[in-house]
């Protein structure tokens, strides 16, 4: 018997799966009773009720902040952030505040949230609507960072959330909600820190993550088809992440390719590439988005894209090199 | 008749101008769900009378600032029709070169300073703008449009705050369309209402019929004669009604359709009709508008998209990625 | 004579906690002088009446968030004064165990969720306290201290509509110092005052002599009563007068030397031991506070620093710098 | 005919200076009015008055975003943001509007702002009061960020800044505003994007900035005095850097060490330290601060901070591996 659903609907049951299990989960953010925009708290409302899935005013500092509050309660939020660009009205919030408290007050307190982050190029959303902003919290002490990329990544991930401690900033790759998959079986936690290789290859390390990914995957095919073998990684989560993995494999091959969505300057594709030179002596380069704004128009926004292509010509570059 | 103190022809301008938004608004969701436009469409169709009322006691010099709904500011501003089309087409000649899209249409030379991607973000532009101009000895007002769900963000209440301290000609326009998105506003608004807001941080105000484009103009006169005079900031409160859904593919579900029905009975195009008292001359309007915006659309779908080149100017001059990609 | 509806004992009880929060504040402010104590401390000598009488109406599983100047609001809700002063001179044994100092302490056994070093920080934690112990069917309520200046912030406004919005029984305390760091408040606060910006969310209360402590019980007896009622949330504008300078170093010259001589003479310990009617009893609390504070001050400088391999606990589980550390 | 102020009074004078010449520059911040926290306003509102030196509110969104709107009509807004910490309720403002305005509305429009923020530890300030977010910055489009490290270069820099169109994120080392130097002769603008040699070697390159520079130069002299020559580089600027004379360094040292004061996980190091691994063969490493909250305790704030006799040892480390 099939199952084929959304990503967004994924997300949904997941999450209402953790909220009958523990009724301490609750949800507030902008239209959460409406299911959310990319259908991820999808039909919560009609189950949980108001109580637990909270509509609230647009005001990203409170929902942020207020989301702290419950947790110093000992309830667990999930914070809904509607995407990337809005959590800056709530940065202040999130890393003045939540990200310190257990610090801060000498672990007498646990800012047990999960803060959903849709995130990522989106056509057509220019430079307010279309940002990643990853490598700001992997610079932020306190805070986990998860950013999949698959259906089944974003259901254990989001498990492995619910369940933890730890404050977590969960990105979600939103032009990819809508994407379906047959989702049998059950849909196990996913230890954070754990990367999943997608493709095997002894001539050049790529590692990617969130929606980089299916270029990336893509790219791997057709490098195989020319006859080169990728390792291709894919990290789940930035902070942990998993460099005994990536190390390993970058010994291996002595090349490693690291292909992220959005700018490459202080990426978190930086913090990778460079942990690889630190630490092998295998030959590192990126593959980001240039540092400038989303523009609008279609022929713009395409230098934004990281396509296959570009994955494929830079590995080669790399193996012939 | 027209009102009294606003001559025939002032009337007539203000429908074709209402109308003009309208059929701008209408023709651009349908080209979004035709897949002409890319990105999303916020049509303000059922609110024209806010920003034509408001623009008509404005001049060129004045500024403006708007919303992620902001066509229809911009147009009521005097912002270029065609350019504007090309614009959310995101073609060569578009406002913003095609880089902007719907939600970041500006016109700096006629002051409309630009739409917003964030709620609430024109606020803070808006009491700086009048700060500036104060600098110059500028004798220009700004109007700062925004949402009844926007009242709900700090910035709005620092914006009045800090407009009230430094007595700046600011005219805060609350758009009230009922909704916040997919949420009715009074789920999420407690209190009185943005105007009691207002009071409360010492920016005195008004609330108008916002289906009411004569109601609306003659309280943003009002306003803005006290702003000119040295008043200091001012409020106005609209009330008005979203015909459409939050954007162009929302059904809007959630709303009620007797709301609707009663806000389409009380269509600002519909009441101003009504005062204008001239069936054949408002039709003859309409029919030049639809032709007018037909030929600009017509004009979009021709042009280029801009070329891919064009994606690394205007980020900024020094660090520029132009020049780290040419090196 | 104490006021008719207070018992003798209760009214020197208030007295003793006022006192020991003055002489806490004076003793740490000199022992920063020093160089005692590192970092900045913010004294709240002058205004310990706010917290005391606000403190008085709550029970230990009440919550209360804080602000930078947050010593005495944690004293008030019975925050231990020895772990309090290890925590300053960040020692082993503070209630944060020497990872917070001033700006940070904390002390959750009695529901005391933290001083904040980010103005209007506390305000958004405090609706979401309430609104989490209202999801466990806890009767508890929230009381929120801020100062005059952080009403300027958009937190503040935000606050208080959520709270409304969604019924919460919290206490909105607004600790009126005068003051917002080396600004008089009243050049960059606009309209009528704290209070009518919350009478505009929605939120009723009361203004009252933050320098009466019987005064600020009473008005926090009857809105806390209605907030257990159910009423929702409450407001209390307590006006007061910071004696100190903005931080221990600060010599304060902005201020009017006649300000702070009114002021002092409305010193909330005078007023109270006027409303003691007993200076000798008084005397004798004083006497017995000043020990305890020399005592638990001597503790304070004899107890060792933390081990400097305890930075890397208490970051997160997950992804700890410990397991970094260790690898 | 000395002329000893600290580098506070050295700010203050250099803006002095700037807006005697263009009448369009004017400052808002809190406390501005009584000379700025560190004095690096002083003497202004004396000068120039309310309407040019604006005391605002306790209002960080709304300072930052009145900047924006007073620069899009054409003034030049120094925006205040007292220390890097109290930025974030004002990263909305600051990323979404003013780094984006001139592309988003296809350059009808400027943001030239220069908004100042000192940052970096300051001892006993605790989580809430010390951070370092340069890397932020650097990542988003738009923005220039400068981070001096010394009264020269603050002057330089800053005058630099307010004569330019482009938002300036202006980081000031704020332990070192208090520090004292003979500022003889003129104060001349210094062009971002170029790096400053405080010392010249061949054995190993040091790459520092900010509040790390102290600890590097005496590192350097240690060095030296054990036969190891440095060649270190002040960065002073971190978009645009210049990657030109780290490169050129690195190719002949061979190694190169980057240091800097904040959380090094995604910070600006590691984009540094990778753009020379993926262009040149040298040796790379990094030195920061752990990925914690800044505690208050002496002894336990003191792993956040880079001593000299870390960056001799991880030098010499290089040097002899
Ligand atoms: C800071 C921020 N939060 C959330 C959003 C998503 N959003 C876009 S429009 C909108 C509703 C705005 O309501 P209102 O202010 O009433 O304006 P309207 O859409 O009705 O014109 C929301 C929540 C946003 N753009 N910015
Ligand atoms: C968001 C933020 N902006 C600025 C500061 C710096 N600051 C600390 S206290 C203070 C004044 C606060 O005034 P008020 O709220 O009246 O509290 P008081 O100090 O009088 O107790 C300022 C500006 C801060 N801590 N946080
Ligand atoms: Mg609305
Ligand atoms: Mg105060």
């Amino acid at each position: 018997m099939s199952n084929v659903i959304t990503m967004g609907e994924v997300a949904a049951r997941t999450l209402a799966d953790e909220m009958r299990r523990d009724p301490t989960i609750w949800v507030l953010g902008e239209d959460v009773q409406a299911g959310g925009i990319f259908a991820q708290y999808k039909g919560l409302f009609q189950e949980f009720g108001a109580a637990r899935v909270v509509n609230t005013p647009i005001a990203e500092s409170t929902i942020m902040g207020a989301g702290l509050g419950a947790a110093l309660v000992g309830t667990r939020p999930v914070i809904e952030m509607r995407i990337a660009d809005f959590v800056m009205p709530a940065i202040d919030e999130l890393v003045n505040q939540i990200a310190k408290v257990r610090y801060m007050f000498g672990g007498q307190a646990r800012a047990s949230v999960v803060v959903r982050v849709p995130h990522g190029l989106h056509p057509g959303s220019a430079a307010q609507h279309s940002q990643v902003i990853e490598s700001w919290f992997v610079n932020v002490p306190g805070l986990v960072v998860a950013a999949p990329s698959t259906a089944l990544d974003l259901a254990g991930l989001l498990r492995t959330a619910l369940r933890c401690d730890d404050p977590v900033v969960f990105f979600e790759p939103k032009a990819m909600f809508k994407n379906v998959a047959d989702m049998l079986g059950d849909w196990p936690a996913i230890p954070f820190g754990k990367a999943e290789r997608r493709r095997e290859g002894k001539d050049v390390t790529i590692v990617s993550w969130a929606q980089a990914m299916p270029a990336a995957i893509e790219a791997a095919a057709a490098l195989s088809a020319d006859g080169v073998e990728a390792d291709l990684l894919d990290l789940r989560t930035l902070w942990p992440w998993d460099s005994e993995a990536v190390l390993a494999s970058a010994a291996r091959t002595g090349r490693a390719l690291v292909v992220q969505e959005g700018v490459g300057a202080s990426g978190f594709g930086a913090e990778v590439a460079v942990t690889i030179a630190e630490h092998s002596a295998a030959r590192v380069r990126r593959l980001a988005s240039p540092r400038i704004p989303v523009p609008f128009a279609p022929t713009l926004e395409d230098v934004c894209f990281i396509r296959p292509g570009m994955i494929v010509a830079a590995a080669k570059e790399m193996v012939a090199g | 008749m027209p009102a009294a103190d606003l001559s025939a022809d002032h009337l007539f301008d203000l429908y074709r101008r209402m109308k003009t938004i309208r059929v701008f608004e209408d023709t651009c969701v349908a080209a979004h769900k035709a897949g002409e436009i890319p990105g999303y469409i916020h049509s303000s169709a059922g609110q024209e009378a806010v920003p034509v009322g408001v623009c008509a006691v404005l001049t060129r010099e004045d500024r403006i600032t708007s919303t992620h709904r902001g066509h229809g500011h911009g147009l009521a501003k005097g912002a270029d029709l065609e350019r504007m089309m090309l614009e959310l087409y995101g073609r060569v000649g578009g406002l913003c070169g095609g880089k902007g899209g719907s939600m970041h249409v500006a016109d700096f030379s006629v002051g409309m300073l630009g739409a917003n991607g964030i709620v609430a973000g024109g606020i803070p532009i808006a009491v700086g703008a009048a700060q500036g101009l104060r600098l110059f000895g500028s004798q220009a007002v700004v109007a700062c449009f925004f949402g009844d769900g926007a009242v709900n963000r700090g910035p709005f209440m620092e914006g009045l705050n800090w407009a009230a301290v430094y007595g700046l000609p600011v005219l805060f326009v609350c758009e009230d369309n009922t909704f916040s998105a997919f949420t009715h506003s009074s789920t999420t608004t407690a209190g009185p209402g943005p105007l009691a807001r207002a009071q409360a941080c010492g920016v005195a105000g008004e609330r108008v019929d916002g289906n009411d484009v004569i109601a609306v103009r003659a309280a943003a006169e009002r306003l803005v004669g006290e702003m000119r005079a040295g008043g200091g900031p001012r409020f106005l409160w609209c009330r008005t009604y979203r015909f459409s859904g939050h954007v162009s593919i929302d059904p809007a579900t959630y709303r009620k359709q007797e709301d609707l029905d009663a806000a389409l009975k009380r269509d600002p195009l519909l009441v101003t009709r009504g005062q204008l008292g001239d069936a054949a001359a408002a039709d003859a309007i309409d029919a030049e508008v639809e032709a007018e915006i037909a030929r600009v659309q017509d004009i979009a779908r021709k042009a280029p998209y801009p070329p891919r080149a064009e994606a690394f100017d205007d980020v900024q001059d020094i660090g520029s990625p132009a020049v780290e990609a040419a090196r």
